[in-house]
């Protein structure tokens, strides 16, 4: 109850302090249009936004170990993700800077016109990039390397039961987590992105011919992806790969190209029906009327007049299946039948390593293991998500 | 009397690529009450800016860098958001290019008549449907009792134009704006939606600016004009004045546009054998017929023109011949020799033989091929010629088109202007040496400067390369200045046919009539007199449905 | 209005045929799914006799088509059959065996009312940050709103549910992690366990609704209509609510069927990180113990809510748009 | 772990209520309160039809609480008297006499009688029957209402844990008659009557005011068991405090749990064991040698702290565990040995051998690692293992009793007997070494003379030498036995002595646990 009577005092502060906040700028600024046309809800957001920092400041300055000894988690984690911010936010400037004064005059102006996030985004996914090629120089073991100490705590603290050998602890059968963590980037991303590709293949070819062809064969793909799709993905994808799992092991095949196979069906639906809708506008367009009309084959069609204008389009559509295809591989692997040990997963990590955050209150080190993997499959999602927003932006025009 | 609006020393920027670039560089302007300003100019002169700015308002990305806009005694550029919508609707109103697009599609005509009255405190909602309803009949929309209960999307481009001035009037405003109000409609629908407007601002005394780039229309509407050439002012005076005498040059060039003639050529040789025949085609869209019994032939060396109002089948004319469009009946023959329907079962050298150039050279291009791909391809598809030697046939066509090689061959569409795109399409069509091109509206979305070179230019290579042309246009200055032959066109038939100067000599077809006598002319009085000679009751649509 | 009865029809039409190839589908793939029941229950027991007499018990010895119709026959009458694991050991005339309709109902209302929950914080909040989101567009506030979007859009489900149970059940405790709720629960207490899944499917839901609000609202502002309400000097308020929103409609309900249908069928990964008692822990269940009946009649119901809410999306659309409600 | 002190089997039993001989040291436990557990092993084709329950939820529901049988094991390990309050067997012991509690009544206030005991032995047999218990109930050749209370049973052959056999959690008592309104809402007689029961999701109970129990049980008034299946989700119920205890905790956060004062973890060892059987009467494994360099080359402390991390104890390829009485403590234990191994692959004639291990996880948790754990230590021995992942599905019916060399699991039995007639036996189903040729004649012979014997000094002996036989010449290799952990709030008291022949204090934890 008195949660809800401050809740409603701080309201009543904040909505009165819009009020005196536009009308001191009015005053001050000598009714500058700013101020005179300032709408008072606009003023209010002006005002939370403002307590919501003064508080943040305060929340970062408070002790990170309480009275009692008991380190404060909340404090901590809000540190660690306010520096992360401002490092992040530091990295994408420099880089920024960089892209601006090195390269050729095309990238020079590429990178003059992109926003911060973008270039965080682009920053992310080069060094995720990085990591996944040569994640077998950075780890600091295999693996599948089975250490010998296993369920060594995270932060390397011996009184928890940490080795400061393994910063972020090994595993229950003793793998060290951190190079797992990079080999997940290999695994994780690189199938990620393999399924990604399959699927813009297998849907794209489709989409174009279906919108380039029409007639029965866009009717006959278009109500079987309808059937499809019906089918929530994650749960035909649960089934399928269910059924697979006896399939892989009767044949000899790893469960892994099974899910590939799986998801990119399941998620090529989603590129047909994006790619058939971006062929048929692009299809009415005159010129491909003036290409057939000149006798152009189907292949000249699509590949040289269709696909280099669906480009743009599609490779945003790209970011975002890759995102999707990788969260779908993290769930599947969450539930148990993703990829398979023992090669590293992020999904699984998180899974494995949950456990962990319910000790965050006295070990928040610990606590840190299974927000790494899942954090790590959220930056390259959120990443990613940034550049394909520049590059719709950048494609769409300035309409925004 | 004082001024009712005076613009000074007015410059707008527009934000492209992180900066701000000028768009009008200082106009002045004034108004008085009841007085009626034409603005004139072509594309990107800036036109639209100042009439939004003449009401305080920019667009996104658009804002007033310097200048005062005086309205009554207040200056809207310093006027607080909530003054100027005090004015807006109330006391300055506005009238868009497209009614269709600026009418709310989910809210019927009358809701949106009244909302400005009643919002504005200005009048009851009951009281004003009643005056929309008075509007209404004034302005000579049909069946005014009940049409403001219509959705917008069930009332006609022409009356939804008349319907938008009606509201524009609802609060009696001293100003209106109007912006282009009539581009977008045929010429029997422009005459009424004109003369409706003069009526109904004579009537109110109310100011207007008019909007609009063609400058027979704005003879009609203003009483002074003033001319714009990329935000600058060229000249302003006052219409009879300006028509006659113009002192820039621009603007004398702007006048001269409409005097482009070509020769007429002789007569084609009895019996020799049209390039194209079209023999007794109907065409159906699904189950409707658009096209019915439509013939007509195309010889060599000769202009035919096919003109009509939007929806009367020229285009599908144009797809039957090309195969697009298998007829339902009828044939297409090419020097005597009958076409297969359907394009993909023509060989390749008989799609060679007819090109086609499209009305939007924006989509006709592909944005992501250079010129010399562009070109070069039907080249190489049809001359099968490559390397080096492709590259001197493009360049060769470049030529011919009068645009210089070397700077053009790399670049990409959007690169070009409007004109210069129109060009390139030629030059593709022409790469494939037809005999015969189609022109689609080639000139319909470009300025009149520009649009004269290209007809000089198409005049040109016929001249040259001896082609025939199938010219689809609604523009009948176009027709006057380039057919040899003209067939007309409305609702799938072919009203009349014959040689240019025939057709442009009395006695026509009654419709054919009605669309020559609604062309605007240049002449301040052309409208009044032919209002006269209509008859009043007797313009634009319900003349067209009496025939 | 006869043509816009006629559209509706025809996609109920559609959508009837689409649920019926669904059903051939997914029976398909869930009989194909490996190991049968009767091995999955019988665990180490499993014998080929014992197998043998659970599978005829079952009718799993009977061809698939045949198999196929009676299933369908049974999904006409609404009559879902028995749960593999409730028939196998009802000896006692039926007592203690349950059919699966009154298995799954108790789980889909739970399902539901979790949607429900959802969609009562997520639907007006994303309409409403997405409205803002447009009318302040490009403002820091436009800018964080959709940073902090992106990121919730971004995240694994799961993570978002750890994370909300980290600092709202661990370090604060304010709601339980645990959602075990049950049937005559009071509704207050019902609605506080509910709240982290609620919570967590609201960050998922949210960030997309919202972006599809926001680019609706953005693209329609730039509509010449928008320019003449404005011109006409109305406020920004009534130029949102009567001019842009009406429009806006129909592209907002379709984000918010798409984003309810997933609600109802993409929880699974929310339901077993809170222990939450609904059809997608069902489902779960249900495959690994190869309860061919309930995984069957799972995925027909999650179809089924799909095609429904996406025939709902398309014939709201159809209705508000007056164009198709007026014809000429 | 926990030791455990142990009585011998008496030839009569009587209740503890009686005697108070359970050897529990009694703590004074108060009434009241209420115990919320969060469980593994819900399903929600969970009911309450004893026959078909396998895993801990509905056990420690309903014979942990809501239901009684004849019989219970104590804490300790002993046998006591639920249901019945005394039993007697004939010399030969095939012919039982139980004598029931009187005065006792059902939930639903029917008085518990003989009529009972007869039609709820009967639920489990009949040739369509699916009950687990129904080889138990099978035994009884006759099974009469001597008078209201009391039955006598005589039995197909002697066995002189009959008694013990009627702990069983699948043999619960039911009211005649009502059997199937007792199955659809939960009528028995024990300590909580049910107040709501949602599949698979949860259970609460209330305790009954007056059971005959009286105050040597059941202190809680209320208990609520909640279906947890998800490791992270029922750990963290325990840390916010949602519920009092789980059981199965993850062995990766044991370090992280114990750092906090409010709870504790309970450890014990019991007769759950983790095989891998040989077909012996399938080449090369019909060779008592090969068996033997086969038990040589693994080695079992490894995989105690690889698969079990340590939470588990080795075995000697015997499953007969701590949780038995007959356990045999001073048995030699088997330990890793190369050379010997090698040894005795030479006995067999051969220098090396290759092999094929079958495994999946369906098996074991860590199965396929056991594997390859195994092979890497047998290599040294000259035998070379092929691990082979099988699928998991269809394990049981495709792999187990048909591959001749593969991973398995056993949940232990509470009586030596039972175990070894379960799996061990000649002729059984279950045998999964097919151990029944003349290599196993002294042990067949042994388990049909212990089985009658109503000594306890004598089975003691005949059991003990059982446990050698199987160590040296048996065909199964169990590497080890596996802990219960679990954790419990110290808000809640447990006994000093938990249960080991399941987890939570033998599913207990209801009748036995209380308030702080």
């Amino acid at each position: 109850m008195s949660n809800l009577m401050w809740l409603a005092i701080i309201l009543a502060v904040l909505l009165g302090g819009a009020y005196v906040f536009r009308m001191v700028g009015q005053a001050a600024t000598g009714n500058a249009p700013k101020f005179r046309d300032m709408g008072y809800g606009e003023a209010f957001g002006y005002v939370l936004g403002g307590a919501l920092l003064v508080w943040a400041v305060y929340y970062y300055f408070q002790p990170q170990v309480a009275e009692t000894g008991v380190p404060n988690a909340g404090v901590v984690f809000f540190r660690w993700a306010v520096q992360g911010f401002i490092i992040a936010a530091i990295a994408a400037f420099l880089f920024r800077l960089l892209g601006r004064t090195v390269g050729t005059a095309g990238s020079k102006k590429l990178f003059r016109s992109m926003p911060l996030t973008a270039a965080f985004g682009i920053l992310v996914i080069l060094i995720y990039t990085f990591v996944a090629i040569f994640a077998g120089a950075i780890a600091p073991y295999g693996q599948a390397e089975i250490l010998g100490a296993a369920n060594v705590m995270a932060g390397g603290d011996p009184a928890l039961g940490g080795n400061p050998e393994y910063p972020l602890g090994t595993d229950q059968i003793g793998r060290d987590i951190l190079s797992r963590l990079i080999y997940g980037a290999q695994n994780t991303v690189g199938i990620a992105f393999i399924t990604t590709c399959l699927a813009f293949f297998i849907g794209g070819t489709l989409g174009f011919l279906a919108s380039t062809l029409q007639g029965w064969l866009d009717q006959l793909l278009s109500r079987s992806v309808d059937v499809l799709m019906a089918i929530p993905s994650l749960i035909f994808a649960l089934l399928l790969m269910t059924i697979a799992s006896v399939w892989s092991v009767k044949l000899g095949i790893p469960l892994t190209i099974f899910m590939v196979l799986i998801i990119a069906v399941i998620d090529s639906t989603r590129v047909y029906r994006l790619a058939r809708a971006v062929g048929l506008n692009i299809v009415v367009m005159d010129y491909i009327e003036a290409a057939k009309l000149r006798g152009e084959g189907l292949g000249y069609l699509v590949f040289k007049e269709i696909l280099p204008n669906a480009m743009a389009p599609l490779l945003a559509e790209f970011g975002l299946r890759f995102c999707f295809v990788f969260l779908t591989i993290a769930a599947l692997s969450f539930l148990g039948v993703g990829i398979q040990p023992p090669l590293a997963d992020w999904g699984t990590m998180v899974r494995d390593l949950a456990p962990f955050i319910n000790f965050a209150a006295f070990a928040p080190t610990a606590a840190v293991t299974p927000l790494l993997a899942a954090g790590a499959i959220a930056l390259l999602t959120v990443a990613v998500n940034f550049v394909v927003d520049w590059m719709l932006h950048k494609t769409s025009g300035l309409k925004e | 009397m004082s001024n009712l609006l005076t613009i000074k020393g007015l410059k707008i920027e527009g934000r492209s690529d992180e900066t701000w670039n000028p768009i009008i560089n200082g106009v002045d302007l004034t108004l008085k009450k009841g007085e009626v300003l034409g603005l004139i100019g072509e594309s990107g002169a800036g036109k639209s800016t100042i009439g939004l700015a003449a009401m305080g308002y920019t667009r996104d990305g658009v804002r007033i860098s310097e200048g005062t806009v005086e309205f009554d005694g207040i200056d809207l550029v310093k006027a607080s958001a909530a003054v100027k919508r005090g004015l807006l609707g109330k006391r300055i109103a506005y009238v868009a290019q497209s009614a269709a697009a600026s009418f709310n599609p989910a809210h019927k005509l009358m809701d949106q008549h009244t909302e400005g009255p009643v919002q504005h405190g200005v009048d009851s909602r009951a009281a004003s449907t009643e005056d929309g309803i008075e509007l209404y009949r004034k302005l000579r929309l049909p069946n005014p009792d009940q049409i403001g209960f219509r959705y917008p999307h069930q009332v006609s481009g022409g009356q939804l134009q008349r319907a938008m001035t009606a509201m524009a009037m609802s609060c009696r405003p001293d100003l209106i704006i109007f912006d282009e109000p009539t581009t977008a409609l045929d010429v029997t629908t422009q005459i009424e939606v004109l003369a409706s407007i003069r009526e109904i601002v004579e009537e109110f005394d109310t100011a207007a600016i008019y909007i609009t780039h063609d400058l027979a229309v704005v003879a009609q509407m203003a009483d002074n004009i003033k001319v714009l050439l990329r935000g600058d002012e060229v000249e302003e005076a006052d219409t009879r004045t300006m028509l006659s005498d113009p002192k820039e040059d621009y603007t004398k060039s702007l006048w001269a546009v409409r005097e482009f003639q070509r020769p007429a050529k002789p007569a084609v040789p009895e019996g020799s054998v049209p390039v194209v025949s079209v023999r007794g085609i109907t065409a159906a869209y699904g189950k409707t017929d658009v096209l019915h019994d439509v013939s007509f032939d195309i010889h060599a060396g000769r202009t035919v023109a096919v003109v009509g109002e939007s929806g009367s089948g020229k285009s599908t004319a144009a797809r039957c011949i090309t195969g697009l469009l298998p007829p339902r009946m009828g044939e297409i023959a090419f020097d005597g020799e009958v076409l297969p329907a359907d394009y993909r079962k023509r060989t390749k050298d008989q799609l060679r033989q007819a090109q086609m150039i499209y009305q939007m050279a924006d989509t006709a291009l592909n944005p992501r091929k250079t010129i010399g791909q562009i070109i070069g391809r039907p080249v190489q598809f049809y001359g099968g010629l490559t390397g080096a030697k492709r590259r001197k046939r493009v360049n060769e066509l470049l030529d011919q088109i009068e645009l210089e090689p070397s700077q053009y061959y790399n670049r990409l569409p959007s690169e070009l202007s409007g004109g210069q795109k129109q060009r390139i399409g030629i030059a593709r069509a022409l790469a494939a040496e037809p005999k015969f091109i189609i022109c689609d509206e080639v000139t319909s979305a470009l300025d009149q400067l520009v649009a004269e070179g290209i007809l000089r230019l198409l005049a040109d290579l016929q001249d040259n390369l001896g082609l025939s042309y199938m010219f689809i246009t609604h523009d009948l200055a176009t027709v006057k200045s380039i057919a040899d032959e003209v067939v007309v066109m409305k609702e799938g038939k072919v009203i009349e046919q014959g040689e240019k100067t025939d057709m442009f000599t009395p006695p026509h077809h009654a419709y054919t009539d009605l669309l020559l006598s609604s062309v605007p002319e240049m002449d301040p009085d052309w409208l009044t007199n032919l209002l006269e000679e209509r008859g009043v009751d007797n313009i634009g649509d319900a003349a067209v449905d009496k025939m | 209005m006869r043509s816009i009865l006629k559209i509706v029809l025809q996609r109920l039409g559609l959508g009837l045929v689409t649920l019926f190839v669904v059903s051939i589908v997914i029976f398909v793939a869930v009989n194909s799914l490996p190991g049968d029941f009767a091995e999955a229950i019988l665990g180490q027991g499993a014998t080929p006799e014992s197998v043998a007499t659970i599978r005829r018990d079952l009718g799993l010895d009977q061809p698939l088509v045949v198999r196929y119709f009676d299933w369908l026959k049974g999904m006409l009458t609404f009559d879902l059959g028995t749960s593999f694991a409730q028939l196998n050991f009802a000896n006692f005339g039926g007592a203690g065996s349950v059919t699966v309709a009154e298995q799954i109902a108790p789980r889909l209302s739970n399902t539901m009312f979790l949607a429900t929950v959802t969609a009562c914080i997520a639907v007006p909040l994303a309409v409403f940050l997405g409205i803002l989101a447009a009318l302040y567009r490009n403002t820091a506030f436009d800018k964080a709103a959709n940073m902090f979007t992106l990121s919730s859009i971004s995240s694994p489900e799961f993570f978002m549910a750890y994370v909300l149970i980290l600092f709202l059940a661990v370090l604060n405790p304010v709601f339980p992690s645990l959602s075990n709720i049950f049937e005559g629960m009071p509704f207050g207490e019902r609605l506080e366990k509910s709240m982290l899944p609620a919570l967590t499917l609201t960050l998922v839901v949210t960030a997309h609704m919202m972006r599809m609000t926001r680019a609706a609202i953005i693209n329609l502002l730039a509509s010449p209509y928008i320019e003449m309400a404005r011109l006409k000097g109305l406020s920004p308020m009534r130029v949102i609510v009567k001019h842009a929103l009406p429009n806006a409609l129909a592209p907002i309900i379709n984000v918010v069927a798409l984003n309810l249908a997933y609600l109802i069928t993409g929880v699974v990964v929310v339901e077993v990180v809170f222990v939450y008692p609904g059809i997608g822990q069902l489902f779960v269940d249900s495959v690994k113990i190869r309860d061919i009946p309930v995984v069957q009649a799972c995925c027909l119901i999650f179809a089924a809510a799909y095609i429904l809410l996406n025939l709902t999306a398309d014939i709201l659309s159809i209705v508000s748009n007056p164009r198709l409600r007026h014809p000429k | 772990m926990y030791g455990i002190s142990r009585r011998g089997l008496l030839q009569s039993g009587v209740a503890a209520g009686v005697l108070a001989a359970t050897g529990l040291p009694l703590k004074a436990q108060t009434r009241g309160g209420k115990f919320t557990a969060g469980l593994s092993g819900a399903n929600t084709s969970d009911s309450w039809d004893s026959r078909t329950h396998s895993d801990l939820f509905m056990i420690a529901s309903c014979q942990g609480a809501v239901f009684d049988g004849l019989t219970e094991v104590a804490a300790d390990g002993s046998l006591i008297g639920e249901l019945a309050e005394s039993w007697e067997a004939s010399a030969d012991a095939k012919t039982w006499i139980f004598n029931l509690r009187q005065g006792v009544t059902f939930h639903n206030g029917k008085a518990f009688g003989a009529d009972d005991v007869l039609e709820s032995l009967q639920m489990h047999l009949g040739e369509e029957s699916k009950s687990a218990a129904k080889p138990i109930v099978e035994a009884i050749e006759t099974m009469t209402k001597v008078t209201d209370h009391q039955v006598q049973f005589v039995l197909a052959a002697g066995n002189a844990d009959f008694p013990y056999l009627m702990s069983d959690y699948h043999i619960m008592m039911y009211p005649a008659g009502q059997i199937e309104e007792a199955i659809a809402q939960g009528i028995g007689t024990g300590l909580y009557q049910v107040t709501a029961f949602d599949p698979g999701v949860r259970m609460t109970a209330s305790r009954v005011a007056d059971h005959y129990k009286g105050d040597s049980a059941g202190f809680f008034d209320e208990i609520e068991y909640i279906a947890i299946n998800d490791n992270t989700a029922r750990m963290n119920a325990l840390m916010t405090g949602q519920v009092d205890a789980i059981n199965r905790i993850d062995f990766k956060t044991e370090a992280l749990l114990k750092a906090n004062p409010a709870l504790r973890i309970q450890e014990v060892t019991g007769n759950q064991h983790y095989s891998m059987p040989m077909l012996t009467n399938v080449a090369p494994y019909n060779d008592v040698n090969v068996r033997k360099a086969l038990k040589y080359g693994i080695n079992r402390q490894e995989m105690v702290d690889k698969i079990l991390l340590g939470h588990g104890a080795v075995g000697n390829d015997t499953p007969i565990g701590p949780a038995n009485q007959y356990y045999n403590t001073e048995m030699d234990q088997l330990a890793y040995d190369p050379d010997k191994a090698k040894f005795y692959l030479q006995q067999a004639g051969l220098d090396s051998i290759d092999i094929e291990f079958s495994a999946s996880n369906a098996a074991f948790e860590g199965a396929v690692d056991a594997g390859q754990l195994f092979q890497a230590s047998a290599a040294a021995g000259g035998i070379n293992i092929n691990v082979i992942q099988e699928p998991s599905d269809g394990y049981w019916s495709n792999v187990w009793l048909n591959k001749p060399f593969c991973a398995c699991y056993w949940s232990g039995r509470a009586t030596e007997d039972w175990m070894f007639a379960t799996a061990y036996e000649a002729g059984v189903p279950w045998n999964d070494s097919q151990w029944d040729g003349d290599d196993s004649a002294r042990f067949q012979e042994l388990l049909l003379l212990a089985r009658a014997e109503l000594d306890s000094d004598t089975r003691r002996a005949q059991y003990y030498e059982m446990q050698e036989i199987l160590r040296d010449e048996g065909g199964v290799i169990i590497p080890m036995f596996a802990n219960y952990v679990q954790a419990v709030n110290n808000r809640i008291h447990s006994p000093d002595v938990v249960g080991n022949l399941w987890q939570m204090d033998n599913a207990r934890m209801a009748e036995r646990w209380s308030v702080a």
